[in-house]
């Protein structure tokens, strides 16, 4: 691949982060609130804090914020920070750093986020593949079809109604957490088992309702490749099903399908912010929600532009990873 | 012919019909039922389904039966709303970008291909979070979700004008000495109209869905019985727990149901605009 | 990273944990809306509000306050005395056996350090009421501490060097403080030394757990009896919705939790009759908070200048309605800015307030008179049926917090739609700052101020206070009133004592004042419905049950003395 | 000396592929040809695929720029016209294109094809002029306007598709008609019928036509005179029948020699004999 | 088998589509047979059914369509009456099928090698994978390509490339019969050539029958040996491509004929009159007789022409000809 085109991936990659970096920053600002006031009152309103200068304590910490200084020159000092993945300090946990609190709650998302990702993306790539497959027995092609009928279901709503029959009515399983109360996370089978019993309604609420989005897109991209020729031909070679089916149809479809793993991604953290509250994990789904209830804004606009930037980040290496697997992309 | 055409395409058969079944229901109910109802203190309290109350009422005194009315139609509001600012920017922009091309192109293309990798949802969150509370209304909701949402639209519609643009019959239209205008609005515009209707219900699908997100995380216009709301006002009042069951469910059910009847008429729309689709059945 | 200033908390993770029982284990169901800071335990790291989630049970302070015995409970001090007739010096004496985790004793040193610190640090909660009235500190010996102030500072002892609720300041240790770069910054961690009960043994996103110690000073001093719970779990429920939490805890696994609305804790006493609450299984099932809610107004605001409106409005409120809806018939809704504690209960009784309430009537719900009113203050109802006055509507948008409010904001609203306001909720995070500015007309905010007699809710109002619109109000001062005559009543009842008839009569007339000008309109008592379950643990504390007449929050800086109090249930 | 309709002085065609890549295809090197305005003729380009036959023709309707050099339109540059004379030009060069399909546009009925010029330059005085003139043409090219009018593209066969294309050239009477492989797509059984039509037109209008082409049997039936074309160069011109019969470039020859000819006595390789009798 | 044994018979083939607007009988007991060896041609009009013809003797003829009955019997074995299993190994072993788009019968993310590679590999068993690479280079050198053409795409091969990809692999088996559909149609006249002689060429290596599918009787009298004519589904005339271009005796194909560009008939242009029918709407009777220069009355109208061999073995259905294949008058 030559450098120039490495050289425009990667300005792309930039753009985008400036992009989504400078949305953030500036909306915000654009209206009147003051974030830090605004948090010493959800402080202040229960009475916690006493009778001090509660203006004085705002405008000492202002100034620790930065957020006394002309907008421009924040706008500078933060596309900086942004360069060195330097968010600030979390408003509501100072001091701990925005870095801090997605560092923590970041392996609870990876866990739960990519796992079910990745089920629900194989699960309906396979289910839509076979669902627009003519030779596969009707009932399997069939078996696509609920699943297709639930993308219309939001996560959250699945959540509540996962949370309220089998959780609450049927007690099969915990109700929430992440894992049971007062045990310790170690590197153990008992332990490992509790994880999961914890994590299959949260996982079950995302992956039913988007199984049915892969579903979809495959099949539609299956019946496309199905009229290839090239798909037609393998069968007058005298290919069997299976093998026209992995090497001509599934592999050829899989291709547009990749890209849409990474755009999902958006989807899914979103829905996380949902789905992670509902079941009390303490992933960045949750981290987002509390601090958009605590107005915690470095924490949310971190979030937002770590989300956006691993987007942004695994389009990038889709790009690359793409002529691998199509030579036809490789010769251009 | 479109009658025999919805016989094979079923989806789209059933989520016009479930559409129509719900319209039918919203406008029925909003001659029939007083829309005072649907907001606080106007019922009885947390009365489960009845004769007096089909839809039971709420914690805070909604008649839920009105409330869904009112909700539907507030909910549909955002959807068309939204829906059609998304699409129509992006049906401009698209045609515009595909059919100047150059630095129009160039810019208008860039701008989208940027902004799409940016979770959307999470932004209209910020947007959302930063508004005056005062100044959140089911018209604002509407606005907030159509800001970002107009890419997708862009993107698809240039895609299509372009391969439009390619198309022998527009040569065939500037020979007949056929003005640009003339071109975009009556050679390729009529063609697009699959592709248009196809974008809308999926914008009017996002809309809906991002106006029930937002407003399930409290950041809705809180007193209107907007879905969202009900459900979010309802799962903070431990609905469930309190058995209370008919008050989320019912605007659960709800919501799936539009968003169902959309997804399925956007697959078929799909299968209308994309024949390649259409070769299996 | 490239950060500077504080180091970053971090996650305890314990090397292992001994097994400790479910029987001598407290689980506690807490979630503050993310203010935790993980890791976080010193108490001069702000705004870590972390007292609220066990850190209670790691620092202690000089006196602890019973509210409910109306009493002073030593405990760092044995005696904390004003020694001049004009409150302006106090002395106190620690006791001698109380030492810190690490082994070393608690010293006057300590405790002039943590006084020194309030005054130093701006960012320290108490460094005004320092800094305004505190002249010397110093340590006599090694048990002494002498604190002289620049005025009269009568209430000093109980608002800043007392704990109850959540008010009050811990003791420090200096000998780890000092020798940390930044004092405020430090995050302590399981390292810093502290003098209460329990060690941080675990610390992340999903708990807390922390350890009962063998040499806590407090047992050897005779203070408390070795308390049973060996092991304190503070479970973060984060934002999980409240009716999963009370399943949970009607499935045992939780012990006690946040407080609850009225109808969720109904239903949990229902569900398993192991669990109690503060008024065993009946209504109201809380305590009394010290925090009395009213719909506040901003009496510079117009038209909420014009008390015909403020009356209006207060016409409007149901509170028969509101105590059916939103709080199954238990007498919520109140027409007083104070709580009624045992003291405050037998002023709001005396014939002086009784006769004012007679005068004015402050609890009245009238539609018609409402309407009357208004059209007096020049307004008339429109096509939608709502008060306007030169073609606008009355803004009459309530700011409320939807946490706390959920509930009946949006009932006061409707109530106040169905009289002709043009009214809504404000559930933003700039409710709190709409208040402070000046901005809003109408919130719904708290008293938080009188706990023994009425004058700190009455001197609420104070002219003195009334900061013009769009300088901030100091806090609780939101309603911006001004009336001389109110003033001069205050100014003269302020050096009485609680008990003496002239401020009994005193206070009754300002009260009247209050109701009469509707400063604001009281709407509801604030009750803490804390879910108690005895199925591994007794000895909760309740109506029946005071205890040391501590309230009966766990979360609370006397939550240590309700938790280290409680029996095995032996199951 | 009579005036020129067509003039390309030296035209060249040079696609860039993408800003950033070097690669260049010169579709067409220095391509000069004149065409007389009083003395019509039908004029064949022929050369493989990817010779720069349509590029030329693109070149010609105005769709493209010529990198260098320059196309007259009687005596002014096509890139310069305005106004009438652009609407002019418009008028009198028009087109047949190879896929007969494509060039419908599939939401509108056939006669969308030739109302659509009739309204633009106002050929007709009135509807029913219009509907005459449509009916007229059509006629022309062997077509019953009742079977067609009113139908959808995909209801017409590709012959009929393609002789409403010739009919619409017929409506327009343009001074020239490019014809892009006008029969390529169409089926063998019905070649005959759209060339005749092409021939009629030229024959009964004087519309002077350039018929490109790869397929050198129908350019020896329709032409009289050929262009051959090879990688964008011009490898050889001359009248048909020599050109054809007796190939000067091996380029041409090779070209010559692989036309199937539908003819058991001239099997491929053989050469051809010279025409005995004319 | 004997020499005079014919390799392929094809009996009473008939295949409907089931279509929205109705049954469309695409093709109507189509019957013919052919020698080891022998090249014949398939020609008529778009949509007569010639693919149809090709791919319901694979058997590969999908809905809405449907093989309603008919025989096709590749050495001594009906293709028809084999089980899913049996038809899929016959496919490319005995009866080979080169398909009219090359251009897209590529799988473009596929080695060549690959996909020639596993086209024997699932009809050889226990075939070393260096044997079988080797008969895989072979075939591409006997279709002219260089071996190193089995490492590379799709992408990275011409137009004509592509179509000798396909015949190599079409040949990789030896079938005796092998269908090609219009392999030539997408390429210009000096590939077209080319690719004609390596079929020839590979033909004859392997002695195998070929159907060749087109429209282009240029391409027929360069290359068959006997020619079809199909018509609105119906094989309507079968004879040697001599007798076809000399005497031509269903008047379609003497409209086909005539209306040739011939080299010594230059300008001379002379079109079929009317319009091929629509499967859906045949005309009753003879489906040629709305476009037929011998009348429209009685018999034409009303019966369907039967095929009659007339002497010398050539075939035609057609009313003008009787049982012993002469002439009405
Ligand atoms: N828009 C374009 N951009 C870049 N290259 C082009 C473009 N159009 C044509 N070419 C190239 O220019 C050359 C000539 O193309 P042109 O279409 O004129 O050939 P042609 O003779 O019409 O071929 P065919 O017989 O296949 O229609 C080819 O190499 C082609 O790849
Ligand atoms: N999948 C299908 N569904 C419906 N009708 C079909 C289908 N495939 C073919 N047909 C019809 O069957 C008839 C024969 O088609 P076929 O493709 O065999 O023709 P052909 O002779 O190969 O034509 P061409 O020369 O265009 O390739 C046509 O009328 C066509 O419309
Ligand atoms: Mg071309
Ligand atoms: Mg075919």
């Amino acid at each position: 691949m030559n450098i120039r085109i490495v050289a425009r991936r990667l300005l792309f990659f930039v753009l985008v982060v400036w992009a989504a970096s400078t949305i953030v920053f500036f909306i915000p600002r654009l209206s009147p609130r003051n974030a830090i006031r605004e948090r010493f009152g959800e402080l202040a309103r229960t009475g916690g804090f006493s009778p001090a200068d509660v203006e004085k304590l705002i405008a000492s910490m202002q100034q620790q914020f930065g957020l006394d200084k002309p907008l421009l020159e924040q706008y500078w000092q933060y596309l900086g920070n942004i360069l060195r993945m330097d968010f600030g300090y979390s408003l509501s946990r100072y001091p701990m750093t925005v870095t801090d609190v997605i560092a923590q709650s970041l392996p609870w998302t990876i866990g739960l986020l990519l796992v079910t990702t990745v089920i629900s993306f194989v699960l309906g790539t396979i289910l839509g593949a076979v669902a627009a497959w003519p030779k596969a027995p009707g009932w399997l092609r069939s078996t696509a079809t609920p699943f297709i009928l639930l993308t219309g279901v939001p996560p959250v709503i699945m959540g509540i109604l996962l949370l309220f029959f089998i959780g609450f009515r049927l007690k099969w399983l915990p109700l929430g957490g992440a894992y049971s109360v007062g045990i310790v996370p170690t590197w153990s089978w008992s332990f490992f088992i509790d994880l999961m019993e914890h994590q299959i309604l949260p996982a079950l609420s995302l992956i039913l309702g988007s199984v049915g989005g892969w579903v979809l897109s495959m099949r539609g991209m299956g019946i496309t490749i199905q009229g290839e020729d090239y798909v037609n031909f393998a069968e007058h070679k005298g290919l069997t099903g299976r093998r026209i089916f992995r090497d001509y149809y599934l592999r050829n479809a899989l291709l547009p399908q990749v890209t849409g793993l990474a755009l999902a991604l958006g989807t899914v953290v979103t829905s996380a912010v949902v789905v992670e509250g509902l079941f009390g994990l303490p992933g960045i789904g949750t981290a987002l929600n509390l601090a958009i209830r605590a107005n915690d804004f470095p924490v949310i606009y971190g979030i937002v532009l770590f989300i956006t930037i691993a987007i942004a980040l695994l389009m990038t290496l889709l790009e690359f990873v793409y002529p691998l697997l199509d030579p036809r992309i490789r010769a251009n | 012919m479109t009658l025999r055409y919805l016989r094979r395409n079923k989806g789209l058969a059933i989520g016009i019909a479930i559409i129509l079944a719900l319209a039918l229901f919203t406008i029925i109910g909003l001659l029939v039922i007083d829309p005072k109802k649907a907001y606080p203190l106007s019922a009885a309290l947390k009365q489960p389904p009845s004769l007096k109350y089909p839809f039971g009422t709420d914690f805070f005194g909604r008649d839920l039966l009105a409330a869904m009315v009112v909700g539907m139609w507030q909910t549909a509001f955002i959807g068309l709303l939204a829906g059609g600012i998304g699409t129509a920017v992006g049906v401009v922009l698209g045609f515009l970008a595909a059919y100047f091309g150059g630095w129009v192109d160039g810019t208008i293309r860039t701008i989208c291909q940027i902004l799409t990798p940016i979770p959307v949802l999470l932004i209209q969150v910020v947007v959302a979070g930063s508004l005056d509370k005062r100044d959140v209304t089911i018209v604002t909701m509407a606005m907030i979700v159509a800001m970002l949402a107009w890419m997708g639209p862009t993107l698809v519609i240039r895609a299509q004008v372009l391969t439009m643009k390619e198309r022998q019959f527009v040569a065939v239209a500037k020979l007949s000495g056929v003005s640009d205008l003339g071109i975009i609005f009556k050679e390729i515009l009529p063609n697009l109209l699959p592709f248009i209707a196809a974008a809308f219900v999926g914008q009017v699908f996002g809309a809906v869905f991002a106006s029930f997100y937002l407003a399930v995380l409290g950041l809705g216009p809180l007193r209107e019985p907007l879905l969202g709301n009900i459900i979010w006002a309802a799962q903070s009042q431990g609905a469930f727990f309190n058995g209370w069951w008919w008050w989320p469910l019912e605007p659960a059910f709800a919501m799936i149901l539009i968003l169902g009847a959309l997804a399925l008429v956007n697959m078929g729309l799909d299968e209308l605009a994309n024949p390649r689709v259409r070769r299996t059945e | 990273l490239g950060q500077t200033g504080a180091p970053p908390p971090t996650e305890i993770v314990p090397q292992s944990l001994p097994e400790v029982a479910r029987n001598e284990t407290l689980n506690l169901a807490w979630g503050v809306s993310a203010s935790s800071s993980i890791g976080t335990t010193n108490p001069w790291v702000l705004p870590g509000y972390t007292h609220q989630e066990g850190n209670n049970l790691l620092f202690e302070p000089l006196m602890y306050f019973g509210i409910y015995k109306n009493e002073f409970i030593p405990w760092l001090a044995d005696s904390m005395e004003y020694t001049k007739d004009d409150f302006t010096a106090l002395e106190i004496k620690l006791n001698p056996m109380a030492k810190w985790s690490d082994g070393e004793p608690v010293t006057a040193e300590d405790v002039v350090y943590t006084f020194e610190g309030q005054k130093q640090y701006e960012t320290l909660p108490y460094h005004a009421q320092f800094a305004d009235l505190v002249d010397t500190i110093s340590a006599k010996d090694e048990h002494t501490v002498e604190v002289t102030f620049k005025q009269p500072a009568p209430r000093f002892k109980f608002e800043v060097l007392t704990e109850k609720f959540d008010t009050g300041i811990p003791i420090v240790p200096k000998h780890w403080l000092e020798k940390q770069e930044d004092p405020t910054k430090a995050p302590g961690l399981a390292e810093m030394p502290h003098s209460g009960p329990y060690d941080i043994v675990a610390w992340n996103a999903n708990q807390k757990i922390l350890d009962l110690r063998d040499d806590w000073w407090a047992v050897e001093a005779g203070r408390v009896e070795k308390p049973a719970v060996k092991r304190v779990i503070v479970v973060n429920i984060l934002n999980q919705p409240i009716d999963t939490v009370a399943q949970r805890l009607v499935n045992n696994e939780f012990d006690s939790s946040v407080d609850m609305r009225a109808q969720i804790i109904g239903n949990i006493l229902q569900q398993n009759p192991d669990i109690q609450s503060w008024t065993g299984t009946e209504s109201p099932y809380g305590y009394l908070d010290w925090w009395p809610n009213s719909l506040w107004m901003n009496d510079q605001l117009e038209p909420y200048s014009d008390v015909r409106v403020r009356k209006a409005i207060s016409l409007a409120v149901n509170r028969d309605l509101i105590n059916e809806v939103l709080y199954e018939g238990a007498e919520i809704a109140t027409i007083y800015p104070f709580p009624l504690y045992p003291n405050l209960q037998t002023f709001a009784d005396s014939p002086e307030v009784k006769a004012e309430q007679e005068k004015y009537n402050p609890g009245a719900y009238d539609l018609d008179e409402s309407a009357k009113l208004m059209e007096e203050a020049g307004f008339t109802k429109n096509g939608d049926g709502l008060w306007e006055k030169d073609g606008k509507t009355l803004d009459a948008t309530i700011q409320a917090f939807e946490s706390i409010h959920g509930d009946i904001a949006p009932v006061l609203s409707e109530m106040l739609r169905q009289a002709g306001f043009d009214s809504n909720v404000n559930f933003g995070t700039d409710a709190y700052q709409n208040m402070v500015d000046g901005k809003a007309g109408l919130y719904l905010f708290g008293h938080g101020a009188s706990l023994f007699d009425p004058f700190e809710a009455l001197n609420l109002f104070h002219g003195r206070y009334s900061e013009a619109i769009g300088s901030s109000a100091g806090n609780n001062r939101f309603s911006r009133y001004k009336n001389p005559e109110f003033d001069a009543i205050l100014d003269e009842i302020a050096p009485l004592g609680s008990d003496d008839p002239k401020f009994i009569s005193g206070a009754a007339k300002a009260l009247g004042i209050y109701w009469r000008d509707v400063i604001d309109v009281p709407v509801i008592q604030w009750l803490h419905r804390i879910p108690y379950n005895n199925h591994y643990w007794t000895n909760w504390p309740s109506a029946t049950n005071v205890g040391m007449g501590t309230n009966g929050a766990f979360w609370a800086h006397t939550g240590m003395l309700v938790i280290t109090g409680l029996k095995a249930s032996g199951n | 000396m009579s005036e020129n309709l067509l003039e390309i002085r030296k035209v060249s065609k040079v696609y860039q592929r993408g800003l950033l890549s070097s690669k260049a295809t010169v579709a067409l090197k220095q391509f000069s040809l004149t065409l007389k305005e009083d003395e019509p003729t039908i004029l064949t380009v022929a050369g493989e695929s990817g010779s720069g036959k349509t590029t030329l023709a693109m070149l010609l309707l105005g769709f493209i720029t010529a990198t260098t050099g320059e196309i007259l339109y009687r005596g002014k540059n096509i890139a310069g016209l305005v106004g009438k004379e652009r609407m002019a030009y418009r008028r009198e060069v028009q087109a047949v294109f190879q896929d007969p399909f494509a060039v419908f546009n599939p939401f509108y009925t056939v006669d969308h094809l030739l109302t659509v010029p009739i309204r633009q330059f106002k050929l007709a005085k009135s509807r029913a002029d219009g509907v005459r003139r449509m009916e007229e043409a059509l006629t022309a090219v062997g077509l019953r306007p009742e079977d067609v009018l009113g139908r959808f593209p995909h209801q017409l066969s590709g012959g009929q598709r393609q002789r409403i294309n010739v009919a619409r050239a017929l409506l327009l009477k343009p001074r020239l008609l490019i014809a892009d492989e006008p029969v390529s797509m169409v089926d063998a059984s019905l070649r005959a019928n759209i060339l005749e039509s092409l021939r009629n037109l030229h024959r009964d209008h004087g519309v002077s036509i350039i018929y490109i082409t790869h397929d050198l049997t129908t350019a020896y039936h329709v032409a009289d005179d050929i262009v051959v074309l090879y990688k964008g160069d011009v490898v050889e011109k001359g009248d048909v029948e020599s050109v054809i019969r007796n190939p000067q470039h091996s380029y041409t020859r090779l070209l010559v020699d692989s036309i199937p000819w539908p003819d058991l006595n001239k099997k491929w390789g053989e050469p051809l004999k010279p025409r005995e009798t004319v | 088998m004997s020499a005079s044994q014919p390799v392929l018979r094809v009996n009473n083939l008939e295949v409907t589509y089931y279509t929205d607007l109705g049954r469309a009988k695409a093709l109507d007991s189509v019957s013919f047979s052919l020698k080891a060896g022998q090249k014949l041609g398939m020609v008529g009009e778009s949509g007569s059914g010639k693919s149809t013809l090709a791919l319901a003797m694979m058997r590969m003829i999908k809905p809405p369509g449907r093989i309603e009955g008919g025989e096709v019997i590749v050495g001594d074995t009906d293709l028809m009456s084999l089980n899913d299993e049996g038809m899929r190994a016959a496919r490319l072993d005995k009866i080979a099928y080169i398909p009219q788009g090359a251009m897209n019968s590529l799988n473009p993310v596929m080695r060549i090698g690959a996909q020639m590679m596993d086209a024997v590999k699932s009809h050889v068993r226990g075939e070393r994978g260096s044997a079988i690479e080797d008969r895989c280079t072979a075939a591409l050198r006997s279709v002219d390509l260089d071996p190193g053409v089995f490492r590379m795409y799709a992408h990275e091969l011409s137009g004509g490339m592509k179509q000798r990809v396909c015949i190599a692999i079409g040949i990789l088996l030896r079938p005796s019969v092998i269908i090609a559909d219009e392999p030539t149609s997408a390429l210009d006249v000096v590939t077209q050539r080319q690719v004609m002689e390596t079929i020839n060429r590979v033909q004859a290596e392997i002695n195998a029958a070929v159907i060749l599918i087109g429209h282009d009787m240029g391409l027929m009298a360069q290359a068959v040996d006997q020619v079809a004519v199909m018509y609105a589904g119906r094989l309507v005339e079968m004879s040697s491509v001599r007798e076809m271009f000399t005497d031509p005796k269903h008047p379609y194909s003497q409209a086909l004929i005539s209306s040739l560009p011939n080299l010594d008939t230059k300008g001379v242009f002379r079109g079929i009159p009317g319009l091929a029918p629509s499967l859906l709407r045949l005309p009753s009777g003879c489906a040629f007789h709305p476009r037929c220069p011998h009348g429209h009355e009685g018999l034409q109208r009303s019966v369907r022409p039967e095929p009659v061999t007339l002497p010398g073995g050539r075939m035609v259905a057609c009313h003008l000809y009787n049982e012993d294949g002469h002439r009405h008058e």
